[in-house]
């Protein structure tokens, strides 16, 4: 922890757990939950991006939506510079909202269709009060000047502009107030890879004007690599390895995230890797299996694996894995 | 590398697609309109109705209250555009003078319903649980009940006045607008941007009103085109509980119902009002339908 | 007279023809009960009257009163009235009937544990009392000469003594009388059958069965008479009498009634009571044009509130006569020359309503401007029992075909409200000639009373009476042989199914 | 496996286009290519440059109105698929051609079991009878990897995961063992892991039953790991067209040069990512020059004012751009733009 | 599921005592005296006291409310004020009439209605399209009575094919049902219509088409079933309207229903008659819900885990 101690923790996630009740279909069944988010714990420090990688049900969004407390979580406490914000009031709560911002996948659906850009913007800065009135005008013009985006576009529904012009606004809305943390949820997936760049550049140039610090959840590792300090990689709503970027890509230790990085298509037809392509299906995160969740479909699973939750353990300076067998696998 | 995030070139894609402007929208909002020519049909529908009602006094060739006993029940002819009803009294003149009646007892009451409906079923499927399940459960009781009843408590608790009759109309579709704007407030409030505005910190009233609302619209336009037809006859049935228009208002339903006695004899007694009803009615749904495509900015697409 | 042809040929065709069948019989509303001591509305009456119970005496075509269990009768004194018995009568249930039956049918009545809402109409019996098996006498409190038209009525039914004894519950829904119909069955809301009495003293009807079914819908009514599906719809609305008289396969029986149709007055409320405002009104509505735009000439004008067929009518009573610039001086008499706005009740009868407007257009022309109320009947009742109204239409049944039935309880001071008197009409000297003409015994000073008493309210102007009913049945061709009673009621003892 | 026999699929100038109030969108707009048997196509190209449209303008599945093929030929072993009678090309789809589309969430219809939905294309194409199609249906979703398929065949697609949805279709796809098969972008909606499952599935069977396969996808990692040839589209147009290493190694047309270049690259460090300034030309308003001029470093002033052809710039290389013709003066390129 | 409907089934108790609480104090607010009307004309006002007495019309109204709860609770539902009969025979009589008569009505709606809806749907803005919906929104903004009559007029009087009034066969039946289903039908053919158009839109029939399906196919097997699914609310919303319904037509066609019941005895201020028809009306109204609801649910959870 020597690297990481000088830095300033802006978000603590504590044992974070978010449990959904699921709809029964019979009365003698035990009350039955989606363990979306199974106590999970990390931090974040401030002006860093920490990506969260995963299979798509992992429990990514999850996570992110219980720190903005956009769900309720079901245990667990979220410390924003060191205040729990689980346990503010309702009012409380939406004023710090205001430091934690959101962008999200879809620049469709994250856009109501029915506000022009001068709207959304304009709403955004008087929930949060950050801007008087008489100035607002000038800020918008501002903030599209940040994004990327011509003045006349205030005047413009979402349905006119092209994904990527919609998700620079989306960026806008969630800079109009100001944050310190933005979570980047799957925020440059639906995008074409051109666009995706100029995004993804976008969001590197406001991390370094503004010092924002990024909880960036994708499943594109090759986005992920090129923009994150550090990465956290989920399986079923559990953090299976967490490390620097470098440290992960270039020396995984748990036998998913080998998988996972061995899984992506690499644009180049010269290259003929040796892949690990993983057997069968996710299980279901309502009845997870015991023991090491992975275990299922882990190829070097040994009875332990099946028997006892793997704790999640530093085998290396900053890299946290979750196997009971981590040491002893094939690089 | 020199590439840089740049400003965006002007997009010629987007301006040439849609004009920047807020007139050119408003011309385009009214353009996308016209190019729907069943909407067209419906805003004229509407228009002339809308004319009708407001020079009744001109247009009418009688006074739609004269009583005059000789000339009653007299079949269409030159005189009488649409033939005399049993009291002798001109039915065009009548019609006319109703429409001022019976469109404004019909929107109102459609209104009435649908604001309280939207109220309830917004509330109810943006908080859910207890709070869906009581006001759900509340309009169960609403939609259980005869009709009837409601309107003699509504007599009895406000007197009979047109208000009162537009309230008890009124009440009836509370509860069918709730079930449905609770239905799509459940499908919206799913969506990214509540979410998004929810972590900007917005106010669930905010929510609610500002960002579900209006992307509910279309459903409730529906709805309410096709609830129209019903509160001006069920206006109608409660005239005659004492609650409604009074006679001799020329209302409309009122007019269709005293056709009754005269199906046979005088057919025209139902037929003109019936009528009157019909097409006011189709013109509003045609125009509902056009009016919900061109509100939704998606649809241009 | 209104009689028609059907009950003429009736009368000819019916000795040779006794073809029996079902005779169908369909109506507005269903009965509410059975038992004639608790029935109040017609509907119900109509069921037992004269079909399942016979009375001591009663009322012919023209409203005389004619023998029927009782031969004969005495006035001994003027509390004193003997009656001789029919023998050989017995009830449905086997039950003989007698004097017994006759007192026990009358202590019923008048035991207040009864609670019978018909006590009130022979609250002047004292006693009943057995002479020998088949003599009774009715000891009287005061003298009463309508006596017999009350005995004549629906609520005088002699019931059978074991019945009363034994179940007297389960009388409202199955009727023990003496009558040529015995009942059936009763499908609530649906239908009422009865059939013929094979025991009946008298002469057997000639159909076998009768079933009483509740249709709502007036064209309904007339469809099933048009198609055959039903013989006689008792209730025809005004504006099909074309329709029947021009289809080859209804026709139609129309019969004087009893009732009246007036237009009352609130005398209590203000400016309703200055008797100058009651009187402009008066002349200011156009009767005539009523009866016929209106009712379509059913009916006749009413100069009073009883009914020619009523006892104590009087042709001599006069209303007052349609004299618009009389009106007009009379409210401003009454300092209303600007005109006045008032408010008209009326219940949700379409005629009535029909007639409210034409009344409304008819007073604008004295510059009264009236708005018109329509109430569902009982709101309408609930209103007038409280005084919250001006004008109102309104109707008297006059059941008993007497006019101490009218006069009490329209005019008495005692009959304010609920009972009938919602004009709130209060004259000292008209209670005193009401109550005299309750006692006298003598028919033609009776007449006399009533005619100076109906004269009197009219110059007070305490109502405008419109129109006397005639009650219209409409009935398929095959049928014939029945009548209609000035109550409404339908006899159908000769009944013939063709 | 790429031997040069004759192709089953030649797709020569088709157009299609959309006619809306706003005008006519030029979705397709002459495309030319050639599939061979046991041959993989890959098409790219940004989003919205219409290669759904051109999969779909094969079948004859365009939505119409407004959409209509507005010329060119799809010659399917020698027939052409757009003058073809609806009922004949009712037989060919689902049996000689089938697609995979894009979305497996909701491409399956929710409410019949996935067993039916396969087997029903094999009662009407192969005649089989209800039991023999069933038998069939299960056994299809065995090959593509499904455990239990007999249980499975019985569930509603909400009862099975993404993945297993995907192999679903394709197993729909493949029920006919048909020539050709269109997959659009198949594993878009996927994982990794399971795209990658998926993908080593569609090698698999295309050995065994030796079919024509087109894929499109805009991700150009899918390509290089499983076709043999590309296609780079551009706005309605295919920009150029060479061999999965050629256009890898060595990409002509600037768009598919900006295309690669603005990938992040896995195994380097990037402080920033290259893009391509500007963006698509609208498809009801496509410039009368090259479609990529205003967004292209080289441009000159014919890319402007006239649109290149589709030229051979060798053998197995064609190319749409000014630069490879002798109309270039390679003014710009002498400044070193890029 | 079990579960959702057992919780339904319980909800449903608090809907029921709130509708005879409601329907209570209702009746308490109308004007009218059910003593004044069932003591018709002249009666004194002893007698009509005497009546009150006798109804129980006098104890404090919180006595006769919890009176009547218990009462119901135990299964007594109390006996009319007009003919003393007890309230649940008389119920019991007129129940299955309105249900075979709601039930065979909206049959017609459904029938009809979907028939109606998807031949408008297979060709959008064709002349059969716009005639059929023409006639959709005719039949909304039609009342019943009219077209009841009208029915009942060339049916049975001039055509004389089918009975006038009454409900003693199966022909009895059809006027009425098709009265009573005709303007629910107009509504289900619109629903219907937009639901069919929004799922021949759906890629899962694109797919159904690119395996070769013939269009009669594609409609009946696969588009129309996911239509259904929003058609099935609108049907059992529809429901409660047809029970409002069912006074006009039970009236038209002399049908001895709980609709007319409970308007003669409002009309009557019969409180434990109104009471106990609102309390069974309200209980299929509620029952069919659930019915309606369980089925939506179970359709549209495939939906929702898509
Ligand atoms: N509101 C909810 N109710 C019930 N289950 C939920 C809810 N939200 C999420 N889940 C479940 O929790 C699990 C985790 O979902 P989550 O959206 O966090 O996954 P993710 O990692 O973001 O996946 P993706 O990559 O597809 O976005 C999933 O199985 C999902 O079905
Ligand atoms: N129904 C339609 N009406 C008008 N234009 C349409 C319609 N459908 C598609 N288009 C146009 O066709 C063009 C090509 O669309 P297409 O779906 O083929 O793109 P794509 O290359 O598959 O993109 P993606 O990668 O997003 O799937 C788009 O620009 C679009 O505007
Ligand atoms: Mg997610
Ligand atoms: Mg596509
Ligand atoms: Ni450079």
């Amino acid at each position: 922890m020597n690297t990481t101690a000088e830095k300033n923790i802006i978000l603590q996630v504590d044992r974070l757990k978010q449990y959904f009740p699921v709809k029964k279909d019979s009365i003698f069944k035990p009350k039955a939950y989606v363990k979306a988010v199974d106590d999970i714990s990390f931090e974040l420090f401030e002006g860093e991006t920490l990506s969260i990688v995963g299979e798509s049900g992992c429990g990514k969004s999850t996570t992110g939506r219980a720190i903005l407390r956009l769900d309720e979580p079901t245990d667990g406490k979220v410390l924003y510079m060191g205040k729990n914000i689980l346990t503010l009031n309702k009012k409380d709560m939406r004023k710090l909202r205001g430091d934690l911002q959101v962008i999200f996948q879809d620049p469709f659906a994250s856009l109501n269709p029915r506000q022009m850009v001068k709207q959304i913007l304009n709403e955004a800065m008087a929930i949060q009060n950050v801007v008087e009135k008489s100035k607002r005008k000038e800020r918008m013009l501002e903030l599209l000047g940040y994004v990327g985006l011509p003045p006349e576009s205030l005047d413009r529904y979402p349905h006119e502009f092209s994904g990527g012009q919609r998700q620079r606004i989306g960026i806008a809305r969630a800079l109009a107030v100001n944050p310190k943390l933005i979570i980047c949820d799957e925020a440059v997936s639906a995008l074409d890879v051109s666009i995706q760049a100029q995004i993804l550049n976008l969001l590197k140039k406001l991390q370094k004007q503004f010092k924002l610090t990024f909880l960036f959840i994708s499943h594109d590792l090759s986005v992920v690599r090129h923009i994150s300090d550090r990465v956290m990689v989920m399986y079923l709503g559990k953090v299976v390895e967490i490390a620097e970027k470098k440290e992960m890509f270039d020396s995984p230790l748990h036998p998913y995230t080998k998988a996972l990085l061995s899984s992506i298509p690499v644009p180049d037809p010269t290259l003929k890797r040796d892949r690990v392509i993983l057997k069968g299906d996710v299980p279901s995160p309502i009845d997870p299996p015991g023991g090491c969740r992975f275990h299922t479909r882990c190829p070097f699973a040994i009875e332990k694996c099946k028997q006892e939750e793997p704790p999640l353990r530093e085998l290396v300076n900053n890299h946290f894995v979750s196997c009971h067998i981590a040491e002893t696998l094939p690089v | 590398m020199t590439v840089q995030v740049k400003t965006e070139q002007p997009d010629i894609a987007v301006k040439t697609l849609i004009g920047g402007t807020k007139e050119s929208r408003i011309k385009d909002f009214i353009s996308t309109l016209i190019q729907n020519k069943a909407a067209l049909a419906g805003a004229i529908i509407i228009i002339v109705y809308l004319l009708m009602a407001a020079f009744a006094p001109l247009l009418a060739p009688y006074s739609p209250y004269e009583i005059d006993l000789e000339n009653k029940l007299t079949p269409p002819s030159a005189d009488h555009w649409m033939g005399t009803d049993d009291k002798g009294r001109d039915i065009l003149s009548r019609i006319l003078y109703g429409s001022r009646l019976s469109m404004g007892v019909g929107f109102a009451a459609v209104l009435f319903g649908a604001f309280f409906g939207i109220i309830f079923g917004l509330v109810a499927g943006f908080y859910g649980k207890w709070v869906d399940t009581i006001i759900m459960r509340m309009m169960d009781v609403m939609l259980a009940f005869p009709g009837i009843l409601l309107a003699l408590a509504i007599i009895a608790a406000l007197g009979p006045s047109l208000i009162n009759v537009t309230i008890a109309v009124g009440a009836f579709s509370v509860p069918l607008f709730a079930r449905i704007v609770r239905g799509s407030t459940l499908e919206v409030k799913r969506l990214e941007y509540i979410d998004a505005i929810r972590s900007l910190g917005a106010s669930d009233f905010v929510i609610i009103f500002k960002h579900i609302f209006p992307n509910i619209l279309s459903p409730i336009i529906v709805q309410g085109t096709l609830r129209l037809a019903t509160a001006i006859l069920s206006a109608a049935g409660l005239s005659f509980l004492g609650l409604g228009a009074q006679p001799p208002s020329p209302e409309w339903g009122t007019m269709l119902s005293s056709g009754r006695d005269f199906l046979f004899s005088a057919p025209y007694i139902a037929l003109f009002p019936g009528l009157a009803i019909s097409i006011l009615v189709l013109g509003f749904n045609i125009f509902g339908d056009g009016l919900r495509d061109a509100f939704d900015p998606r649809m241009k697409k | 007279s209104t009689q028609t042809k059907t009950e003429q040929e009736a009368g000819n065709e019916s000795e040779g023809k006794k073809d029996g069948g079902t005779l169908t019989v369909v109506r507005l509303s269903d009965a509410t009960k059975l038992d004639p001591h608790f029935i109040t509305d017609i509907p119900s009456a109509n069921i037992i009257y004269q079909k399942v119970y016979e009375t001591l005496v009663e009322p012919d075509k023209d409203m005389n009163i004619q023998p029927l269990l009782a031969t004969e009768w005495n006035v001994i004194d003027d509390t004193t009235w003997e009656f001789k018995l029919k023998e050989g009568v017995t009830f449905h249930d086997g039950t003989p009937f007698n004097a017994e039956a006759v007192k026990a049918t009358f202590d019923r009545l008048l035991d207040p544990n009864t609670g019978s809402p018909q006590r009130e109409k022979f609250a002047m019996i004292n006693e009943v009392k057995v002479i020998d098996e088949y003599t009774v006498q009715l000891l009287l409190d005061y003298p009463y000469a309508p006596l017999l038209s009350i005995l004549a009525s629906s609520e005088g039914s002699i019931m059978s003594p074991k019945a009363l004894a034994e179940n007297q519950e389960t009388l409202a829904e199955k009727p023990v009388g003496t009558g040529p119909f015995v009942f059936k069955d009763w499908k609530t809301g649906q239908e009422i059958s009865l059939k013929k009495n094979e025991n009946y003293w008298g002469k057997q009807p000639s159909i076998d069965e009768v079933v009483f079914k509740v249709v709502p819908e007036d064209a309904t009514r007339l469809a099933m008479i048009e198609t055959g599906e039903a013989h006689i719809n008792d209730q025809v609305p005004v504006t099909e009498i074309e329709r029947i008289e021009a289809s080859d396969s209804m026709g139609l029986l129309r019969a004087e009634g009893l009732a009246v149709e007036y237009i009352g007055f609130n005398t209590k409320k203000k400016p309703l009571d200055d008797v100058k405002v009651r009187k402009a009104i008066s002349h200011a509505v156009e009767r005539e044009a009523i009866i016929k735009g209106v009712y379509n000439n059913v009916g006749t004008l009413a100069n009073a509130a009883m009914s020619p067929k009523v006892f104590g009518h009087s042709e001599k009573v006069k209303p007052y006569d349609y004299d618009l610039n009389e009106a007009k001086k009379l409210l401003k008499e009454a300092g209303y020359e600007n005109g006045l706005k008032l408010k008209l009740l009326t219940s949700d009868r379409k005629e009535r309503i029909n007639m409210a407007e034409v009344i409304q257009s008819q007073l604008k022309g004295i510059g009264v401007e009236v708005d018109i109320q329509v109430m569902e009947y009982g709101a309408y009742i609930d209103t007038i029992d409280k005084s919250e109204h001006d004008l109102f239409i309104g109707g008297w049944g006059n059941a008993t075909g007497d006019g101490d039935y009218n006069q009490y309880n329209l005019f008495h001071t005692a009959s304010q409200g609920p009972p009938g008197n919602h004009f709130y009409y209060s004259n000292p000297e008209v209670d005193k000639i009401i109550e005299e003409a309750r006692r006298e015994t003598d028919e033609a000073k009776r007449k006399d009373l009533y005619e100076k008493v109906m004269q009197m309210e009219l110059e007070d102007a305490v109502y405008i009476p419109i129109r006397n009913y005639e009650h219209m049945a409409a009935h398929s061709k095959n049928v014939s042989g029945f009548w209609l009673n000035a109550a409404n009621y339908l006899m159908i003892d000769d009944a013939v199914i063709k | 496996m790429k031997e040069r026999n004759k192709p089953i699929l030649e797709v020569k100038g088709l157009k299609t286009h959309f006619t809306t109030k706003r005008g006519v969108s030029k979705a397709v707009d002459g495309i030319d290519f050639t599939l061979h048997k046991g041959e993989t196509l890959g098409i790219v190209g940004e989003s919205g440059c219409g290669k759904s449209m051109t999969s779909l303008s094969i079948l004859r599945l365009i939505p119409s109105p407004p959409g209509k093929i507005a010329g060119g030929s799809v010659l399917f072993k020698g027939r052409d698929l757009v003058t073809m009678p609806e009922d004949e090309m009712r037989k060919i789809r689902g049996n000689e051609i089938s697609m995979i589309f894009q979305e497996p969430m909701t491409s399956l219809n929710p409410v019949i079991p996935v067993g039916e939905q396969i087997a029903e294309a094999l009662r009407l194409h192969q005649k089989m009878g209800k039991k023999a199609a069933w038998d069939k249906s299960v056994e299809m979703l065995k090959m593509v990897g499904i455990p239990s398929p007999e249980k499975r065949a019985k569930q509603e697609p909400f009862q099975l995961s993404g993945g297993m949805r995907q192999r679903v279709m394709i197993a729909m796809a493949l029920a006919c063992t048909p020539e050709v098969l269109i997959a659009d972008e198949p594993t878009t909606a996927l994982d990794v892991t399971i795209q990658a499952q998926i993908l080593e599935l569609i090698k698999e069977l295309q050995t065994k039953i030796g079919m024509g396969v087109i894929m499109i996808t805009h991700d150009l990692g899918v390509v290089a790991e499983t076709c043999d040839k590309v296609a780079v589209m551009y706005a309605g147009n295919i920009v150029e067209h060479a061999s999965t290493e050629q256009i890898f190694a060595d990409p002509k047309h600037p768009y598919t040069q900006g295309l690669l270049n603005s990938l992040p690259k896995i195994h380097e460090d990037q402080e920033e990512l290259i893009t391509i300034d500007g963006s698509v030309p609208s498809p009801y308003n496509m410039p009368a020059g090259c479609r990529f001029a205003s967004r292209c470093p080289y441009a000159e002033d014919i890319c402007a004012a006239h649109q290149p052809d589709l030229v051979s710039y060798s053998e197995d290389i064609k190319v749409r751009c000014w630069k490879y013709t002798d109309k270039w003066t390679g003014k710009r390129d002498k400044e070193g733009v890029v | 599921m079990l579960m959702f409907i057992l919780r339904r089934i319980l909800q449903t108790i608090p809907v029921i005592i709130g509708v005879t609480f409601v329907v209570f104090f209702i009746m308490q607010l109308v004007p009218g005296d059910p003593a004044v009307l069932l003591a018709g004309e002249g009666a004194s006002k002893e007698t009509i006291e005497a009546i009150r007495e006798q109804l129980g019309l006098n104890q404090p109204l919180y006595i006769q409310y919890f009176e009547y709860l218990t009462n119901v609770f135990k299964g007594d539902l109390g006996v009319s004020l007009k003919n003393s009969q007890p309230v649940l025979d008389e119920i019991l009589v007129r129940l299955p009439i309105t249900i075979e008569l709601a039930f065979f009505s909206i049959i017609i709606t459904i029938v009809l209605g979907m028939a109606a809806g998807i031949i408008s749907a297979v060709k959008p803005y064709s002349l059969t399209d716009v005639s059929v919906m023409l006639v959709a929104l005719l039949g909304i903004s039609l009342p019943s009575f009219w077209f009841g009559l009208m029915l009942m007029y060339f049916f049975s009087v001039k055509l004389q094919i089918l009975p006038v009034a009454g409900w003693d066969s199966l022909l009895h039946v059809i006027l009425p049902a098709i009265t009573l289903g005709a303007g629910g039908a107009a509504i289900v053919a619109r629903m219907t219509r937009s639901s069919m158009l929004e799922v021949i839109r759906q890629d899962y029939i694109r797919t159904a088409r690119a395996k070769g399906l013939r269009e009669r196919i594609i409609i009946y097997k696969h588009a129309l079933r996911n239509a259904l699914i929003p058609v099935i609310t609108v049907v059992g919303l529809q429901f409660g309207a047809l029970l409002g319904g069912t006074v006009l037509v039970e009236s038209i066609f002399a049908i001895n229903g709980l609709g007319r019941m409970i308007v003669d005895a409002i009309r009557m201020r019969d409180l434990p008659m109104v009471q106990g028809g609102v309390l069974f009306a309200s209980l299929i109204f509620v029952v069919v819900n659930l019915f309606v609801d369980v089925f939506y649910r179970f359709f549209n959870k495939r939906i929702e885990l898509n």
